[in-house]
């Protein structure tokens, strides 16, 4: 940050830029990530590189203020870093993930482990991989409850079950007995979302949860996300490359590209109008569903897929595709510059530069050397976007 | 290149030296943990062929507890150990006084490597090929009478198949000599075509044997293989794209799935080589087992150990060997 | 357990011929126990007589009658393979689910020691070891041994089920329905490792039973006990084949294949059909 | 103008046997349409609504268990007039493949043979059809056509493992049309792709159908693609043609009301109205509803949708619709009702699905 944001001002929202937001007074946040970075050390113990797949990222996120967050970019952005890093999975390489307050290396501790679960639950991608395919899905709902000490017993949990599974607009009736395979991709993916729920947890962080439900079913899984924010009062961590939905359904966005938050906001203000050009590329890159502006989306020439070597580079990641790179781009990163409520990583809104604010267009319209795809030197995430997973 | 050196070759080279560390290991501490004690067993099969003067046993004890390695603490056993093998000195044979067991060993190991790489290489071949022709043109007769054979064979123990094959080719019909690697009175002469001929006629059946026993392996897991294969994305896109099937058979199919079986060899190679043993002692050829056989009749328990190491060092280099070659077929390993 | 028996003798040949061959083989072993001979006496029949409808196999150079020797033989043998692939089991189970769900260095190690037995010739280490306690040896021992020896290629296989099955999200799934990873393994892992455990128990079994035979012939075994291995190792012993003696080869040889056949066929029939992907398409997947 | 290929009354059924429990998927079930020369036509439709096996039979990848029931496959430009569905297979190798129809399969991951250079795929396509005589002139034409195409002649020189996910998608195009095919089928080819990506994709296809004039089938369940790169949509559900217009008839006046509610349920950004999710899901290919297979999830559904398979309506501009509420003449020949099921395709699909 440009400013510091601690100390409470007059107005609530001129304080919060960015990811920082403030809660209630004296409130302590869910989370609170302060500068964290996630780096994997690849390749065999004698010739290592490293991969910064999260890199210096701070937010916080309040209980009181339940909201549908999105974290969005393409593969290799270090969303899915992200989507462990809350749900315990990882442990930040530096900087510091505070939960409700304490390190998020102390909360889990032990039996802690447990707790933290109760309050944090993920959904995960593939609904025909969350469960497994030789047992039968309710065992799950009952798991959940009988573990998490939310029913005693079998009898109880069918209660709990059917409980959950009503807020999301399913019953025990139609999903008891039933397979995995038995269901559409749709269905389990709520009863996905009703096991999530039973440990009454106060964020659900789930990556990609619509990418491979079919289109007559993904509408009511991210309307179902509303309806936890609103009538459950939950958070949902909303992990996604999809920005139609993004737009449709969250309130604040971060925009990732190779480990960066390179502009994060409420998602009105990025998505309709954005600042950083990777942010503009990626908004002109999805297509809209109308036809009256195909000429235009299917004319521009867009850029070859050159994100291979970002990863290495210094300075901003997107200083090799970017139509409006200055020297000092590549040469040190950009921090976050305050724009309004959005901090945008670009030095285009370094007030120090004194940049004449013009509309950014035609980000697209750049063609870059295609040649440098063929180096490489760094693994890519396009060709294995598993990549950023690797533990 | 130096990304290749460090990720590829260097745990190929640490493995191959693991291999050998664990084989040796394990053959020294074999003999510490049974209770039999192979220097009194010795030397109570010297006594019972006749009274022998108390102190040249108790000599006799001293020289074999020194010959065996066993002096000292177990620590000093082993090292001891290590350092004779290094040397290539693990002392003399006791049935065959005084001829060191490693020339023993040396005598008899090209002969089964001969007739086993030979073998392997072509079972390999023969196996993969077909294999791939089957999946490939499922409704061919011959083919489906060579995967029943193939079956078969595949389960019964080598020993039982190289004794059926035995019976049958030189009892039964005579066709191939029944035992040696030459004739009884001829002696091994590389230059005479008359000594080559007698070679390759007493090795058809034993090479016939592992042929017959271990192309079904390769068949079944190359069969298996390559219907996986078939229906992966590249090889629809080539027939979509009408690429002539025998390219697509060969430059497609059977390239990948060569690569897992090349793998499976390395793996296997093990196990082939205690198939060959057997094949010796059923058709008495000269090589390491058929040494091995005598040694057990004669009890000569340093040889049986020489064998052992000497089979443990000669498989993990052959294995080392094929991994060294494995890049050349996988340009996934070389340029990565 | 019936109904499957029944439809996989309907629609699997191999499994019909699996049940044939194992059948002769179980009515065998059953017949030892009304045996009119004891196997360890000699000399109780004529000498060397072919077969015929008093001796259905003939009888040896030793005056014992084949085929009730063989009944032993066939049950000693049938328990050597169980004893060695149950022993064989535990430890590559042990071995397997440790590397697998463990994973870091102790995965590497136990792989690297894992790798070692497979690749090593193991005939050689297994004559070295039976040569040193051959006064000692019965049956169960040499089960022992086999099955201390016989467990690295299926630990190989566990371990790499084991690994994918823990990358897979029903396996994340569970973790955060709070199961302990006790309750993972057996809720969500086992269904997918058995199939693979038992496939390779007759494996194992095939070979163990054939490693009986091959140290039997070297003279490596409990000579006196009947087992396919030492009916061969006699026969040798008395040339029987030069001698003419065809039926006294000719005897374990025919029970060998039959057993080796019908226990290959029923492998890989099991496994065609208890495979989770076979189980699923059954539900209708 | 006369169609390039026409699909009449095709039905493809899935028959596997197992165990004695024998299934039928009904994928594809009674599909009619036309291809005409220079457009892109898309297909859209949900997962295992049959568009995978439609493009399968068009493709000529008809394999085990997949079977053809009935129907017609009509190709006609050049030469050739025939139904493909009666062309041998080296009929097909010789005449149709890559030299009339090419394709651009889904996975641009893995349709490359990975232990092999790319221009050795290039050269196995090239020396089949065409025959290289003489090896340096095929290097510089296929090199001139990746150049054209905008990718640098290295990748021709490269393993697939070499490349990142988008140029294997562009050169699996610049194979699939190295002979200028008359029609090229794209099944998902962006689907694994990054948003940016597979704009370039699209725009690389979409510009080389401009400037040859042949016909592209695109298959995608992305219906803002659709939009953006097709000329026609045909909208597939549950084995069957629902709808099937103009794009832009489909997104702006769509009569279906299976399309209205995909059309009105796409997000967009800018606009935060409440967008309504269809109850229900697709139905068990083995087991369909009877009448119109849309009618358990339709929200206007009357009783006659239940019995009787809806006809196909044939509207102004080439507009067809298989609903019972529109209003228009039928097609001739008229669908095969559900009934004409075979005694033993009813004796195998008994299976118990719910």
């Amino acid at each position: 940050m440009t400013e510091p944001t601690n100390g409470r001002a007059a107005s609530r929202s001129d304080q919060e830029v960015g990811l920082v937001i403030q809660g209630e007074p004296g409130e302590k946040p869910l989370f609170e990530l302060d500068h964290v970075v996630v780096a994997f050390q690849i390749g065999s113990l004698l010739a290592q590189s490293k991969l910064i797949a999260v890199n210096d990222v701070s937010m916080t996120l309040y209980a009181s203020r339940p909201e549908i967050f999105t974290l969005a970019g393409e593969s290799g952005s270090g969303k899915t870093t992200m989507s462990r890093l809350l749900l315990g999975d990882l442990e930040p390489t530096s900087g510091e993930v505070m939960f409700q307050g304490r390190p998020i290396r102390d909360v889990i501790k032990g039996a802690g482990r447990k707790r933290f679960m109760s309050e944090v639950q993920p959904v995960f991608q593939n609904p025909f991989e969350t469960f497994n395919p030789l047992r039968r899905v309710e065992e799950y709902l009952f798991d959940t409850a009988v573990n998490f000490g939310v029913a005693k017993n079998r009898k109880e949990a069918a209660d709990v079950a059917d409980r959950a599974l009503k807020s999301v607009g399913l019953s025990l009736g139609e999903v008891a007995k039933r397979y995995p395979h038995e269901l559409s991709g749709g269905q389990i993916q709520r009863v996905s979302v009703a096991r999530a729920l039973i440990p009454n947890p106060k964020i659900i962080v789930a990556d990609e949860p619509v990418s491979m439900v079919d289109a007559s079913l993904r509408m009511e899984i991210v309307n179902l996300f509303r309806k936890l924010r609103d009538d459950e009062r939950v958070s949902v961590i909303y992990i996604t490359h999809d920005l139609a939905t993004a737009y449709y359904v969250s309130d604040r966005i971060a925009i990732m590209l190779r480990g960066f938050v390179v502009e994060a906001g409420p998602v009105e203000e990025v998505l309709v109008h954005p600042l950083h050009p990777y942010s503009v590329l990626l908004k002109e890159s999805v297509p809209e569903p109308a036809p009256q502006n195909k000429e235009a989306w299917t004319t521009h020439i867009t850029l070859g897929a050159t994100e291979v070597r970002e990863f290495a580079r210094a300075g901003c990641k997107f200083a090799s595709r970017c139509p409006k790179v200055m020297d000092i781009c590549r040469q040190a990163d950009p921090p976050d510059f305050r724009v309004g409520a959005r901090a945008v990583k670009c030095y285009l809104y370094d007030p120090a530069l004194h940049i004449e604010a013009a509309p950014i267009t035609g980000v697209g319209t750049a063609r870059v050397q295609m040649d440098a795809l063929l180096e490489k030197g760094e693994p890519s995430p396009a060709v294995t976007p598993e990549k950023e997973d690797v533990a | 290149m130096k990304k290749f050196l460090l990720r590829y070759l260097i745990p190929r080279i640490v493995q191959y030296l693991t291999v050998i560390f664990v084989g040796v290991t394990v053959t020294f501490i074999i003999p510490r943990l049974t209770p039999s004690n192979p220097v009194e067993a010795q030397i109570a099969q010297i006594t019972s062929s006749g009274s022998v003067d108390p102190e040249a046993i108790e000599h006799l004890r001293k020289a074999l507890t020194e010959l065996y390695g066993l002096s000292g603490s177990p620590w000093d056993q082993y090292l001891a150990f290590w350092s004779r093998l290094v040397r290539g000195d693990l002392g003399p044979s006791l049935s065959s006084f005084p001829t060191p067991v490693s020339e023993l060993v040396g005598r008899a190991m090209p002969w089964t490597l001969m007739i086993m790489l030979t073998a392997t290489i072509l079972s390999w071949i023969i196996g993969n090929v077909l294999g791939v022709m089957a999946s490939y043109f499922p409704k061919n007769k011959a083919i489906a009478v060579v995967d029943v054979l193939s079956q078969a064979v595949r389960p019964i123990p080598y020993y039982v198949v190289a004794l059926v094959l035995l019976v049958v080719f030189s009892f039964s019909f005579r066709i191939f000599p029944s035992t040696g690697a030459y004739p009884i009175g001829m002696l091994p002469n590389w230059g005479s075509l008359e000594f080559i001929g007698q070679y390759f006629y007493h090795a058809a059946l034993p090479l016939l044997t592992i042929v017959l026993i271990g192309f079904g392996g390769w068949f079944v897991g190359m069969k298996s293989l390559t219907s996986n294969i078939i229906s992966e994305d590249y090889v629809v896109y080539a027939e979509t794209a009408g690429i002539d099937r025998k390219k697509i058979m060969s430059q497609y199919v059977g390239r990948n799935a060569m690569l897992p079986q090349i793998t499976g060899l390395a793996m296997s190679l093990g196990t082939v080589f205690s198939g060959a043993l057997i094949m010796e002692v059923v058709f008495g050829y000269p090589g390491v087992g058929l040494l091995a056989l005598q040694a057990v009749y004669r009890n000569d328990y340093s040889l049986i150990m020489g064998i052992a190491i000497y089979s443990i060092i000669g498989v993990a280099t052959a294995v080392f060997v094929l991994d060294l070659i494995y890049p050349l077929f996988d340009p996934r390993v070389r340029y990565e | 357990m019936l109904k499957v028996i029944k439809d996989m003798l309907r629609f699997d040949t191999r499994f019909r011929i699996a049940f044939i061959l194992l059948s002769l083989i179980a009515i065998m072993v059953l017949l030892s126990f009304v045996s009119p001979y004891s196997p360890d006496k000699t000399f109780e029949v004529a000498m060397d007589s072919p077969p015929s409808v008093e001796h259905p196999f003939g009888t040896t150079s030793r005056g014992q009658d084949l085929f009730w020797w063989m009944t032993y033989a066939v049950g000693n043998s049938l328990l050597l393979g169980v004893i060695a692939a149950v022993i064989s089991r535990f430890i590559a189970l042990a071995v397997g689910l440790t590397a697998g769900y463990r994973g870091g260095w102790v995965d590497r190690v136990l792989m690297a020691i894992n790798d070692s037995f497979v690749v090593m010739p193991l005939l050689p280490i297994l004559i070295l070891l039976s040569f040193l306690i051959r006064g000692s040896l019965t049956v169960y021992t040499l089960a022992i041994i086999l099955g201390l020896f016989g467990w690295p290629w299926d630990a190989r296989l566990i371990r790499s089920q084991v690994l994918s099955l823990k990358e897979r999200s029903f396996s994340r799934t569970a973790v955060y329905s709070g199961a302990s990873s006790w309750r993972i393994s057996v809720n969500e892992h086992l269904p997918f490792v058995l199939p693979v455990v038992f496939a390779t128990t007759i494996n194992n079994m095939l070979w163990s039973i054939g490693m009986e035979v091959t140290l039997s012939v070297l003279g490596l075994s409990d000579l006196s006990r009947p087992t396919l291995g030492t009916s061969l190792f006699w026969a040798n012993q008395h040339g029987a084949l030069v001698a003419g003696i065809w039926w006294w080869i000719g005897a374990p040889v025919l029970i060998a294949v039959i057993l080796f056949i019908g226990l290959y066929l029923l492998m890989t029939s099991l496994n065609d059909f208890i495979d989770p992907r076979t189980r699923l398409r059954l539900m209708g997947a | 103008m006369e169609p390039l290929l026409a699909v009449k009354d095709l039905r493809a059924y899935y028959k596997t046997e197992l165990y004695g429990i024998s299934r039928t998927v009904r994928a594809v079930d009674g599909v009619t349409f036309d291809l005409y020369p220079n457009e892109i036509y898309g297909i859209a439709g949900e997962s295992s609504c049959g568009k995978t096996t439609l493009i399968k039979v068009i493709s000529g990848n008809i394999r085990n268990p997949l079977k053809i029931q009935s129907g017609s496959v009509h190709f006609k430009a050049g030469d050739i007039d025939r139904d493909m569905l009666t062309m041998s297979a080296d009929e097909m190798r010789t005449m149709m493949r890559w030299k009339r129809i090419s394709y651009v399969m889904q996975g641009s991951m893995s349709v490359l043979n990975p232990v092999r250079r790319i221009i050795r795929t290039f050269q196995d396509i090239v020396s089949t059809h065409r025959g290289i005589k003489d090896r340096k002139l095929f290097l510089d034409e296929t090199t001139a056509h990746v150049r054209r195409l905008g990718l640098p002649s290295e990748v021709l020189h490269s393993f697939p493992h070499q490349l990142s996910g988008g140029m294997r998608q562009r050169v699996a195009i610049a194979m699939a049309t190295i002979f200028e095919p008359n029609l090229i089928i794209a099944d998902e080819p962006t689907t694994a792709l990054d948003v940016v990506v597979q704009r370039g994709v699209l725009q690389m296809l979409k510009e080389i159908q401009q400037q040859s004039g042949n016909t592209v089938l695109l298959v995608t369940h992305d219906m803002a693609v659709h939009a953006n790169v097709a000329d026609r949509v045909m909208i597939m559900y549950a084995g069957r043609i629902m709808e099937e217009a103009a794009t832009e008839t489909i997104f702006q006046a769509p009569r279906h009301p299976y399309t209205q509610h995909l059309i009105s349920s796409l997000p967009s950004i800018g606009e935060r109205r409440q967008r309504a999710a269809l109850p229900g899901s697709p139905p068990n290919l083995s087991d369909p509803p009877e009448g119109c297979r849309f009618h358990l999830r339709c929200p206007v559904a009357i009783d006659i949708c239940k019995t009787v398979v809806p006809a196909m309506r044939v509207l102004p501009d080439r507009h067809r619709v298989a609903c019972h509420l529109v209003e228009g003449p039928t097609e001739t020949p008229q669908e095969q009702p559900d009934a004409t099921m075979t005694e033993s395709d009813a004796a195998v699909t008994t299976q118990e699905v719910r």
